[in-house]
């Protein structure tokens, strides 16, 4: 476990060493490391194979941008594939593997791709595969998949949970670099709520990277000390290890702060992640830039990395990728790699720079004018094959390689809303455009500002801006040399270079693409793969682009970029969802007699967000239907009570509401007389049924109307509208009361009596006949209502108290209707009774039936204007074949009528030309002792008694079934005013 | 140049210097038989038809910017036909069974990959409006199997059956329904009608219609006035914007659809799955992305992007059947504009101007529909009459209360 | 997306249902003798303007108020956003 | 005098209270509630007497912290008046003849479950839950905002560490496991 490249300085704590496993080897390194620097530090350079060729790569970076060294991170369920070892923080018995490989990482069975990439160049796939047909899903499909993806999900439940929060601030500072730092300080001090965000677990940006002094300390030293002040101020907030992942409309962002990624495993109770809402006023994108490499044959060796990722390791986590090193740089930047590795002891074999004045180092030699054409070693880099100014090849034994290519400004967030960035010809690269997300502005690198100074003092100058501040604050000296460059992006001459190093798309691909005709960026980009990698082509599509551009005869900017979309870096699926699954995806409604209804054994099912008592089981019953018919008969025979709490309710009040029922029900109700009930229709706009119910008018000015339990939200929302935009000038206050209070249905022959045990007025059926509706007392004294109204086709009644005391009702209700035997009855029993009746429920109102095919035609008044009759009148609407409800028996009474089964002439082909209609609603009639549906059927209404097919070819039924009326039970509505 | 694996051998033995671009970049002609406006899945697919199957020989597609890039590229590459209504399924069972021989078809390999959509089913009543629809299928010639959680359970282990809000019980499947690599299928279509002699004109923007007594001439566009005899429009979330040069209002709005890709993952998933109880569908790419969506933003919008709440939503709908998606992470979000007519189903049809036709209104639905479209709206083009599978696709619908409403929400586009 | 609330400032649009163009508003009247077709225009004809919007939005989950916003459905800048029963009014709705 | 004994929210006979970390969740059973709509065309008079029982008319996004009697304002001309619950039973009876023909009232003792919450991590707890500013809510604001998808008043109370949560109360265990989870995660 020697940490062989382990080399002096850094911001590491050596004092502590912690252990880790990569591919089931230990190692150690220490706290301040990331996976990567430790597994540099211990002299591994090999990290993971590429997507395509499956060919050996290591670390290309140090950061969030890395294309090659993505592992499986830990292990069991929390296996966490394609983590980037560049970004993750060293713990104590961390456990990572290398992925996309068969065999072991170093002997990958799969690298016979490589051998064979002549074959499998950009979109060959789109040209073979194709024979025969069934080939594809069977042979080549499977191979492909199982060749392509990277890291494998372990197939288990992530066992971690999320959080979700919402944050506000004035200043969202993106970005705790030497512009971030400066501007948060800007801000901090003037007073203003800061928000700074930083994708690392250390803040200070490069500033943690170079040796160079920031005023009168090491420019690490000048962020810790920032960071120490920024801490101490209570109007901002620090937020590292925090990636601003998206810039969404009207300056919201989304943030994912990594609250336990470097821990082996989160604390109890606490989240893995969190995904911040951040709602900022102004923000101040301060992202930095990357580092951009240079292609040319076998760029993509494990040990060829980014110059600035060289230094990076040195100087922040004293590691050295290898004890040689070589540098190929077309500006000054790769020098500064040089220099610094150079003082940390490194040998530096060779300077090669494409720029024949480029400056030179007494110490190494500098190659002037000089390209790096090819590199050796199998699997990691020992030497590269480097062309000289004058034509010479000459060989550099080097074990990493440091390339410069120049610096990308970190524009992503600028371009989040579909802004454009611009080409800035003195650093070489795309700086944002004129057309920023609202509230936002850029600083620093980000901006194309390169010096350290510059970056104090843009950042400085956005907080100024951002808040309308009167002046700058001081800003220490510091580096401030000039940018020098020039571009250069690929070796002439060279074939197998890699552009986008995951995906494996090199400078040939691009150049094949161009020569099929997918010319435009977006067309390269897909035949390509090209920038498609999880990296989202942070170091590749530069030179993609340059290339294309250069095939075409343009200029890069004239090429453009393809659109940037967020996230800006790969984020937990788990995060968005938050505590949002298992139990907690919805909140779950609880009605006032659940608790009660749990005692009782009940077994429950969900109706939206409700849990309702399906049906009670007693003992010895082994099959739900043995409960539910119980349920049924006893409930007919006697009574039975269930909870209808979960049906809408709305309170409609003021001197307009029965004026305003009057528009929203296609039915009469500006006549209804108080202490009367009557059942209304509603239309949507479109004539088509939307939802029916009952409304009650317990006073002149006062109506109480019921809506199905689906419906609740979108009627009472439907109100508003017809209200606040169509009537605004009627008198009428809507409140939903649906949780105010517990309602309860009691039905069948001895409701009344059981009631009269519980009401205090007088409820006899001369007082309060079948339609009635009353402000009542119970149990000597408690308000409540009773509506005296049924569902079930019985004499019935709903008694309403507030929810607190529903509890204590329902178990009034069962001790006082012992004497009758009372029986609770869940959802199934009632469905049963209303299909026994004929009601409609949503199975019948399903949005695309009209009153007419309800069989309620006539109840769209003609005579008044209401929401939907215009429509409801369309000729299509209104055809003498249209669907009509009926019922439905079978034939043969054994057999079943099943619902989604359709119907079919008694004689005629089955298909759907000859389809006549389908069963909405099904179940067995204990009280007929057979089953029974209602259905839809083309000019049901003169079909009653006609004998048809009923036939379900999903589930392998077919049977004959009588057309009958819908109301299977007392169709003369006796039992109900009884 | 015909494609195969020979020829791939081949080119890869020559230094690939034998492959020519997959279509032409031709000048317009000032005149054609028809101009297709649109150089998408739908206008691609309609031309390519037209030459191929109704033997046109003077077809353009003028196309604003690069093909295939709107929503053909920008979607989650479902094909399937379980569709209820009659005016629908017959249309949709035509187009699954035009993709199952696509590839053969015009020689590109665009991954047709029949591996299986399974709709689960969370309540009773959901199972009878799933029977029905499966019913409906099976009536219409297209295959439905109902299938126990026990069933999707064998082939998808990991899907939530032990703490489900809202628990599995049962599904919907469609075997022949799928997945296609979806920009191959613009692709595709590009060189078979171009080989076939349509002139494909990018970066060629449609600036107006040119009528004249009540017939359609030609269109004004960015490279000069084109002739046409028959001008057909399929812009999809640009309908709108396009019909209004010709004073026309459509039944339509444009919303955004985000759509999401997680990185590249090992096989996992072998076939689409979608949720019932909430917004999210899913499949695995060839290439190991898990590629998902949900719901609509559900406003108005060109903007070709979301915002978070709907992110957020999808990723709960994914975290409640697949609570192992928590450790994948998500790439990639987009949006495109979707054309989302007043009760959900599309119109292939003629306008009220002589010689201009239209085809649109295909909500989020429109990447499966794609050779269907194009063969309906190529037979209309060609003969003036509906082919029998898009009888109903009418403008007229709305008039006569005859509407297509799958989910049965009626006259607002966002729900649908 | 924030709207911002003519009572209540800047929401989250979570908070909001949308229903769609603030023509909703100008119901035609059932009586003309058009109204077949002022109905067919009113419920099925939308401008979907690639630009400036008037919409209908819903404070679901604030206050209830229904919002006519005008949004530019390109960018999604909102420039002003009123009570719909304001705006009802104005144009003529009472009872 | 009737016989029947409420149960909380949470269908407790005793409201719950819990301390997790420096954050008290305490269930408040005391409230008794009723909305008050001004009738169109009374909305001076209704103001006059709101302000009467409560002292003011409390604007969008405001709440009067007054007692016995304190409101908060729900909507447009509409507001919900809470009481103890102990010697107000009847509200919603009370405020009916007070307000007469300017205001609609309506009971709403039933329909919420309410929450206390304190505590010196009660801002960091809101921001677990809900986009309401709370660090800028000064006390006196009151907000319906979402909670985990539940719809809910978020009310300042006049301590500063003190917060009140009034969700639908069908939905009272979910919003609690909110509450109680958001409680642990910043503990």
């Amino acid at each position: 476990m020697s940490q062989k490249n382990r080399i002096a300085g850094g911001q590491i704590d050596r004092a502590k060493t912690l252990k880790f496993s990569f591919d089931g080897r230990s190692y150690a390194g220490h706290p301040g490391d990331t996976l990567a620097s430790a597994l540099l530090a211990n002299g591994v350079r090999l990290m993971g194979r590429s997507f395509k060729y499956h060919r050996p790569r290591g670390a290309l970076s140090a950061g969030s941008e890395e294309p090659n060294a993505l592992v499986e991170l830990r292990g069991g369920a929390r296996q966490e594939p394609n983590t980037r070892a560049t970004t993750v923080e060293l713990f104590d018995g961390l456990l990572a593997k290398s992925q996309n490989r068969m065999g072991s990482l170093r002997f990958d069975l799969l690298a016979i791709n490589d051998r064979l990439s002549n074959f499998l160049t950009a979109g060959f796939y789109y040209k073979t595969f194709m024979w025969p047909a069934a080939f594809w899903e069977k042979l080549y499909e499977p191979v492909i998949r199982k060749a392509a993806g990277l890291g494998s999900l372990s197939g288990k439940d992530d066992p971690d949970v999320y959080d979700k929060g919402f944050l506000h601030c004035d200043l969202l500072i993106i970005g705790a670099g030497p512009a971030g730092l400066a501007a948060a300080l800007t801000a901090g001090r003037a007073g203003a709520d800061v928000i700074l965000a930083d994708e690392d677990f250390s803040m200070g940006g490069r500033l943690n990277s170079e040796t160079f002094a920031v005023g009168d300390r090491s420019g690490a030293d000048w962020a810790a000390q920032t960071v120490a002040e920024l801490a101490s101020l209570s109007n901002v907030r620090l937020m590292p290890r925090t990636t601003i992942i998206g810039a969404f409309d009207h300056g919201t962002y989304g943030g994912l702060e990594r609250v336990s990624d470097h821990l082996h495993s989160p604390d109890a109770g606490k989240p893995r992640q969190i995904l911040w809402r951040i709602y900022a006023k102004r923000a101040l994108l301060c992202a930095g830039a990357t580092e951009r490499p240079i292609a040319f044959d076998n760029n993509d060796r494990p040990g060829v990395m980014l110059g600035a990722a060289l230094r990076t390791y040195a100087n922040r986590f004293g590691a050295a990728a290898d004890r040689r090193v070589a540098i190929f740089t077309n500006n000054d930047d790769g020098h500064r790699t040089a220099r610094d590795l150079h003082a940390k002891g490194v040998r530096i074999s060779a300077v090669v720079d494409v720029r024949p004045d480029a400056p030179l180092h007494p110490d190494y030699q500098v190659l002037r004018g000089a390209q790096v054409v090819d590199t050796r070693g199998r699997l990691g880099l020992s030497f590269i094959d480097v062309r000289q100014a004058d034509g010479t090849m000459r060989v550099v034994e080097c074990g990493a390689l440091g390339v410069s290519g120049g610096w990308n400004p970190n524009v992503h967030l600028t371009c989040h809303q579909r802004g454009l960035p611009v080409w800035d010809d003195a650093i070489a690269a795309f700086v944002p455009g004129e057309n920023l997300p609202v509230g936002m502005a850029v600083a620093g690198a980000a901006n194309g500002v390169f010096t350290t100074a510059g970056a104090l003092r843009s950042g400085a100058a956005g907080a100024v801006a951002a808040l309308d501040l009167g002046q700058t604050p001081d800003l220490p000296q510091t580096e401030d040399a000039p940018v020098n460059i020039t571009p250069f992006w690929y070796v002439k001459g060279c074939a197998r270079a890699w552009l986008d190093q995951q995906n494996d798309v090199t400078v040939k691909d691009v150049k094949l693409s161009h020569q099929e005709g997918f010319r435009s960026v977006e067309h390269l980009k897909r035949y390509t793969t090209l920038g498609m990698a999880t990296d989202q082509g942070k170091t590749s599509n530069m030179g993609g682009l340059a290339i294309m551009a250069e095939l075409a005869g343009k200029t890069i900017p004239q090429v453009g970029t393809t659109i940037f979309r967020p996230p800006y870096t790969p984020t937990a699926i788990g995060a968005f969802a938050g505590r949002h699954r298992g139990q907690g995806f919805h909140p779950t409604r609880l009605t006032p007699s659940h608790k009660w209804a749990q005692e009782q054994g009940a077994v429950f099912v969900e109706v939206g967000n409700w849990m309702r008592a399906q049906w009670f089981p007693q003992p010895g019953e082994t099959h739900w239907r043995q409960s539910v018919d119980r349920e049924v008969l006893a409930t007919r025979k006697s009574v039975g009570v269930c909870d209808v709490t979960t049906l809408g309710k709305i309170d409609v009040q003021g001197t307009d509401a029965a004026a305003f029922l009057n528009t929203i029900y296609c039915n009469g109700f500006a006549k209804l007389a108080v202490g009367k009930v009557r059942y209304g229709l509603m239309l949507r706009e479109d004539g088509i049924a939307m939802d029916d119910g009952t409304a009650a008018r317990l006073a002149e000015d006062h109506f109480v109307v019921t809506t199905t339990t689906a419906n609740a939200l979108p009627v009472y929302r439907h109100m508003e509208f017809v209200h606040q935009c169509l009537f605004p000038d009627l008198d009428v206050q809507l409140i939903s009361t649906t949780e105010a209070w517990a309602q309860y249905a009691v039905a069948g022959p001895n409701s009344r009596k059981l009631l009269e045990k519980i009401v205090d007025q007088d409820i006899s059926n001369a007082a309060f006949p079948f339609m009635a509706c009353a402000n009542i007392t119970v149990c000597g004294g408690l308000r409540a209502r009773l509506f005296r109204i049924s569902f079930s086709g019985e004499l019935a009644y709903e008694i309403a108290v507030p929810t607190m005391y529903g509890d204590a009702l329902i178990r009034r209700i069962m001790a006082e209707g012992a004497e009758f035997g009372v029986t609770p009855y869940g959802t199934e029993a009632l469905g049963v009774m209303r299909i026994e009746k004929g009601h409609a429920t949503g199975n019948e109102i399903n949005g695309t039936t009209t009153a007419q095919n309800l069989g309620m035609g006539r109840m769209v008044s003609t005579k008044k204007d209401s929401i939907g009759a215009v429509l409801s009148r369309r000729e299509g609407l209104n055809r003498a074949d249209d669907l009509r409800q009926v019922g439905i028996k079978p034939v043969d009474p054994a057999e079943k009528v099943p619902a989604g089964a359709h119907l079919m002439n008694a004689q005629g082909p089955v298909d759907a030309v000859h389809d006549q209609g389908y069963v909405t609603s099904a179940c067995y009639s204990p009280n007929l002792g057979h089953h029974i549906a209602l259905g839809f059927l083309k000019n049901g209404g003169n079909r009653i008694g006609e004998e048809l097919r009923l036939v379900s070819p999903l589930t392998g039924v077919e049977t004959r079934v009588e057309i009958v009326s819908p109301h299977f039970i007392d169709p003369e509505g006796e039992r109900l005013r009884a | 140049m015909r494609y195969s694996g020979l020829r791939v051998i081949k080119e890869a033995l020559t230094g690939h210097k034998g492959w020519t671009p997959a279509w032409r970049d031709p000048a317009p002609k000032p005149q054609y038989d028809i101009v297709i406006i649109g150089g998408g899945g739908h206008g691609l697919a309609t031309a390519y038809y037209l030459a191929k199957q109704f033997s046109q020989k003077s077809v353009a597609v003028l196309e604003k910017g690069w093909i295939g890039g709107g929503n053909v590229g920008r979607n989650t590459t479902i094909i399937r036909s379980n569709y209820l209504l009659d005016g629908n399924e017959p249309f949709y069972e035509f187009s699954l069974k035009l993709w199952e021989g696509l590839e053969q078809d015009f020689n590109y390999n665009a991954m047709v990959s029949q591996r299986g959509i399974l709709n689960l089913i969370h309540s009773d009543g959901q199972r009878d409006a799933f029977i029905r629809r499966g019913n409906a299928m099976i009536l219409n010639g297209a295959d439905a199997e109902l299938l126990s959680t026990a069933q999707i359970k064998a082939r998808y282990p990991f899907l939530n059956t032990h703490d489900a809000r809202f628990p599995i019980k049962g599904g919907l499947a469609q075997h022949r329904g799928g997945t296609v690599r979806h920009d191959a299928v613009a692709w595709g279509y590009a060189r078979g009608a171009d080989s076939r002699g349509v002139d494909i004109i990018q970066n060629c923007e449609v600036t107006d219609f040119r009528i004249e007594n009540g017939t359609c001439l030609g269109v004004e566009t960015t490279k000069g006035f084109i002739g046409a005899g028959k001008v057909g429009c399929a812009v999809a979330g640009s309908s709108s914007r396009l019909m209004a040069k010709a004073d026309m209002r459509l039944p339509m709005e444009s919303h955004v659809l985000q759509a999401f890709v997680s990185e590249g993952l090992k096989p996992v998933l072998p076939g689409v799955v979608t949720f019932g109880a909430g917004h999210f569908y899913v499949s695995q790419s060839d290439k190991g992305g898990l590629v998902f969506g949900g719901d609509i933003d559900g406003y108005n919008s060109y903007a070709q992007r979301g915002n978070l709440p709907v992110v957020e939503d999808v990723c709960e709908g994914g975290m409640a059947i697949f609570p192992m998606l928590g450790r994948a992470r998500l790439l990639r979000m987009w949006g495109g504009i979707m054309d989302m007519s007043m009760d959900g189903s599309p119109i292939i049809d003629k306008t009220h101007i002589d010689g201009l036709y239209f085809n649109g209104g295909w909500c989020y639905g429109g990447f499966k529909a794609t050779p269907a479209s194009g063969y309906c709206f190529a037979h209309l083009l060609a003969t003036d009459t509906p082919h029998q599978t898009a009888t109903a696709y009418r403008f007229d619908r709305f008039e006569k209360g005859l509407m297509i409403d799958e989910k049965g929400v009626g006259n607002q586009p966002n729900l649908h | 997306m924030i709207i911002d609330h003519p009572l209540l400032g800047p929401r989250d649009a979570a908070e909001f249902t949308y229903m769609g163009d603030a023509k909703l508003i100008d119901r035609p009247d059932p009586d003309a003798d058009t109204a077949a077709q002022d109905f067919h225009d009113y419920a099925y004809l939308r401008d979907n303007p690639a630009g400036w919007h008037q919409e209908l939005w819903f404070h679901e989950a604030g206050d209830r108020s229904w919002l006519v916003v005008t949004r530019n459905t390109l960018t999604h800048e909102i420039s002003k956003v009123e009570l719909a029963r304001d705006v009802a009014r104005s144009r003529g709705r009472n009872k | 005098m009737h016989d029947l004994k409420p149960v909380t929210a949470l269908g407790q006979s005793a409201p719950v209270a819990e301390t997790i970390g420096t954050i008290t969740i305490a269930e408040n059973d005391t409230l008794a509630l009723a909305s008050v709509a001004a009738r169109m065309g009374h909305e001076e008079a209704c103001h006059a007497i709101l302000k009467k029982l409560i002292g003011a008319v409390p604007g969008p996004g405001k709440a009067q912290l007054h007692d016995p009697q304190a409101g908060f304002w729900t909507g447009p001309d509409q507001w919900m008046v809470s009481a103890p619950r102990e010697t107000h039973e009847l509200l919603a009876d009370t405020l009916t003849p007070m307000f007469g023909q300017t205001a609609t009232i309506t009971e709403q003792s039933g329909a919420w479950v309410c929450f206390d919450v304190t505590g010196a991590a009660m801002s960091d707890l809101c921001e677990r839950l809900c986009a309401v500013p709370i660090r800028k809510m000064d006390a006196g604001g009151a907000l319906r905002t979402m909670i985990h998808q539940m719809g809910c008043f978020v009310i300042r109370c006049k301590a500063d560490d003190h917060i009140r949560i009034l969700g639908p109360r069908a939905s009272a265990n979910s919003l609690h496991h909110a509450l109680t989870t958001a409680a642990h995660s910043i503990a």
